[in-house]
């Protein structure tokens, strides 16, 4: 068993994994930058070890010093987190050639899901549905004119290294595809330092319905049900909730066995996620797979009743998860807020500063994962989230109000500081959210009329 | 302009930080990193009781610059004194170096990385035994700098 | 249905109650003595009104003063929270002169209530297990001595006016009788107006389990599991949990069949607790019924996610539960701990003040409520608790360290200010509450060693 | 040119970011980056307007009594003017009162509540209009006392 485990992350999750350690009797190390020196992990790990400065491509993306901080401090295990290192395959080799167990699952699995052109074949020769598109990717234009044509526009041009909303392109047309081709490939090769990209026929209104699954080394896998994350602005999710409402327990259990299919397709261990689109129809099909706990994992916990972060822990030292299939039912609604310190007002600017007046709320079924506390500072070097609130209640009416009761309480003060409160009251209020009729494009369609 | 935005960033926290972090009154900072160059000058005031003086009288001695500067890890890995086991340290207290000369190793990721100093003038400290661990930025080495 | 409810209380319950009618969509009145001005409720509610001075007398229990802000506020019911009100039928009656909802049972059944001997005998009539004791009051000391030999010493005397342990005296033999029953009769006409006291045989080491029940205007009548209260300190619980550990299904079930029977046998509606002792052998008896929510309610809705305010205005406004007793099943455990502002090593002293760091614990399944936030004042004139928390896991293993992990995070700092949760950390994770093996006796017995 | 505006922007937000993180009355700022180059110098003053000076002239006319006291509601209730509906009000502004003299009603649970007043002196306002709802201490009427 895993006695002492470095968490390469900060902020909320670096707490939260902390938190279930703590539990589970197993001693941290929190790694920090200079701007998170004095952080809430910081003081609550049992250890930590500043290893950089603030810009995370020398101190949170800089594997020496926290390959160095886990021998130097005696952890036997590192958890990434989500974001930085965590799906980063070959920081995983790197954890393995030390002696340190990566909770997450195995490098070459890793490099394999980091190819979504390889994952989208391997998922569809074990029997999932994926869009009409390429097979592999599609080195040239004019092979990305013949598939186009084949599959009918409009077309997704994807990134291979892409994921997470990043690196996509549609074309509406032939006409238009020879510009999103060059672009898509253009920002691939810039930001991934991949240019190759693959096409899909383009879904236009969609529900985003993602599956929680958790591996152990035996081979086992585990579905955990799902979570809608349908309210996005440019694929930033906002609001997550679980179960997806809307869904038949036919198609529920048909995403679940597809989930379950699919991560033993690509050999998964540790707890990931299979991402899917939700057409109008009801039809489901693939788009990719997450390795590593994702930010909204919570409100698959809040239904489920299982602690992700300890069955991570769990299968990383090779037991078995502490639950089997059938104990898994979910039991009511559970929906998570994000709360980021930015100006929805000022095209969503980050807002860092002083938090003078941070009060969450508090009562009944009312969850706050933060990795701050009042007079704490927000820094400008990274993402703006400062809190996640996930509420559950037995219907998902009353998550709705729960959650709008709890964003009312949750008091967030700065200097020139501002938070995506009010906005998210505004949405989750909205009748289209209450009857669950919103899709992706909902927010982006919302937001002129929210904000003015 | 990323660049230029990380830069200036950086410059100001790291002038916040100082000022933050030394105590007493400072009458100007001037930081300066390639084409980057910040001055501040606070008001020098017999009216200083205006300005919030938390802790005016704890450590009187420090408004005095006594020369000492330091020499920190470059990384976080296990410190050595001495170039390999049983040799002479590089340096022990009461030694001058010069700008530039070796004080100490850290080891990172099985690689020897030598730590010089910013600075000539004589070494007060040497802060961390041989073979500990040290993080980012920690003191292994104090030297009083010579007067310029 | 209920469409304004002025809430005759303060602190966390004031707050929790205000909570949940915001989520029905209900409007809030808070009351207030000068006292508590700058109270969170205050704030929260939709309307507050300054009802008196801080003395209890001529605020939370002044009647008039309560009654005229429901009325001038357009309030249609009242919830009378725990203590205070409570349990005064007369409040309840003067609430129904007044066209005001008493959220309770009705006045007749309180009075009934708050007659102990008169229940007792009520109980037994409906077959549940009482200790051998008088048949109703015992108005001489000569009666008493005939009673206390045929049912053998030691014997308890308790007041019929009394409960939640205030007005118990315990006589070890004959000799013992008359100063114990004296001493406890007189306490009776003192503190409750009423020096009738009847007589029981005395039960040395026991668990202290009580069962939830919930019932409607219609007769049906429902028990939502049962709590363990049994570490107290003098009769003050310190930390409850749910389910309580080491009762077989079949005294479970056996528990809330007695449950029902006797909240049937009194005519009670609305949520209130049946108390019985568990002895070693594994015997319950029937010990008292309380006409309220209690300030444990909390564990029994982590475990059976079910909102019990929700309910009890559900019921007061003549629905029924939203549940059926089959829906109720129980999940895991859940444990609270009372966290207040005393001094355990100054004879529990309180320590009013202002609350100068005031940070609640987070994570998951971790529950706070409070009536305060950083920077309030703990006014001297009431009860000394500053916050309830309650965690949930899927087991007790788990929650205990949920808990001892949630109350290492709960930071209060103020002027001469202590609190109680050292001492629940060290309950709490004791050898004898972890085997489940400490009765009520624990913490009096463990007390000496664990201030020392 | 938009380099240059960007450039120049983010100059000042830096500067003002810097001089809200820095302790004490600033004198001067001068940031350069590049081409840009901003300085900024503060008025010294012998007038304070550089310290901040939190609660020193928040109330000061508080000091002085006025003499102006008033009589609250010793319940919760129903104010009232008059003894009755349509009959002359107890007291109007500029009437004269006598300690002990009933000033309005407060009915509460249908019993008529006469509220005196403390003070003797001259009704300078009547706060609460009739047949509102007042609550506990709310003030019903503003006397200015005689001198004594």
């Amino acid at each position: 068993m895993i006695g002492k485990v470095l968490i390469a992350n900060r902020g909320e999750i670096a707490l939260r994994i902390a938190r279930t350690c703590r539990e589970m009797g197993i001693g941290t190390v929190a790694v920090y930058s200079t701007a998170d020196r004095d952080s809430r992990v910081v003081a609550y790990a049992d250890e930590a070890v500043h290893i950089g400065p603030p810009h995370p491509r020398r101190s949170y993306l800089y594997m020496p010093n926290i390959i160095e901080a886990a021998l130097r401090r005696g952890a036997d295990a590192v958890h990434p987190g989500y974001g930085f290192l965590s799906e980063d395959p070959d920081f995983a080799e790197v954890c393995a050639e030390n002696g340190l167990v990566f909770i997450g699952p195995r490098p070459d699995v890793m490099r394999r899901l980091a190819d979504k052109a390889e994952v989208r074949a391997r998922m569809a020769a074990a029997g999932l549905p994926v869009l009409p598109g390429s097979e592999g990717s599609v080195p040239t234009l004019a092979e990305a004119e013949d598939v186009a044509a084949a599959i009918g526009y409009p077309v997704v041009v994807k990134a291979v290294a892409g994921g997470g909303g990043r690196g996509i392109g549609v074309a509406a047309d032939r006409a238009e595809l020879p510009e999103v081709y060059r672009r898509t490939s253009a920002y691939a090769r810039a930001v991934f330092g991949n240019g190759a990209v693959y096409l899909e026929r383009y879904l236009p209104v969609t529900r985003h319905v993602e599956v929680q699954v958790l591996c152990d080394q035996a081979g086992n896998a585990f579905h955990l049900g799902e979570r809608d994350c349908s309210l996005q602005r440019r694929n930033q999710k906002l609001v997550e909730e679980s179960p997806s409402p809307g869904l038949s327990e036919a198609q529920r259990r048909r995403l679940g066995e597809y989930a379950v299919a699919g991560a033993r397709a690509v050999g998964y261990t540790g707890a990931g996620t299979m991402e899917f689109l939700l057409d109008p129809a009801g039809d489901v099909t693939f788009m990719e797979m997450n390795a590593r706990i994702q930010v909204e994992h919570p409100v698959t916990e809040m239904v489920m009743g299982i602690d992700l972060i300890r069955e991570q822990i769990r299968v990383a030292s090779g037991l078995s998860p502490s639950f089997t299939q059938s104990d898994i039912r979910p039991h009511g609604t559970a929906i998570e807020c994000r709360i980021n310190a930015e100006d929805p007002r000022a095209a969503f600017r980050p807002t860092p500063g002083r938090l003078k007046v941070f009060q969450p709320p508090g009562g009944p079924w009312t969850r706050v994962d933060s990795g701050f506390a009042e007079g704490d500072e927000v820094p400008p070097y990274y993402d703006s989230m400062i809190a996640k609130l996930i509420v559950w209640a037995p219907d998902r009416d009353q998550a709705i109000a729960r959650a709008d009761r709890a964003l009312a309480e949750f008091a967030v003060e700065g200097a020139g500081m501002e938070t995506t409160i009010p906005l998210l009251r505004s949405l989750i209020t909205h009748p289209s959210f209450a009857r669950a009729e919103h899709t992706t494009r909902f927010v982006d369609e919302f937001l002129p009329t929210a904000l003015s | 302009m990323t660049d230029l935005v990380a830069e200036l960033r950086l410059l100001r926290e790291e002038v916040s930080s100082l000022v933050k972090t030394i105590p007493g009154p400072v009458a100007s900072v001037s930081l300066r990193v390639g084409d980057c160059a910040l001055e501040i000058a606070w008001e020098r005031s017999g009216t200083a009781a205006a300005a919030p003086r938390p802790e005016t009288r704890d450590e009187p001695d420090d408004l005095i610059d006594d020369g000492v500067r330091t020499v920190v890890a470059p990384l976080v890995g296990t410190f050595y004194v001495a170039p390999e086991p049983g040799a002479a340290p590089f340096v022990r207290p009461g030694d001058r170096v010069e700008a530039g000369q070796a004080v100490g190793i850290v080891e990172a990721m099985k690689l020897m990385n030598q730590v010089a100093s910013e600075w000539s003038g004589e070494v007060v400290e040497v802060a961390v035994a041989d073979g500990q661990p040290v993080e980012f930025e920690q003191v292994l080495v104090r030297v009083k700098a010579d007067q310029s």
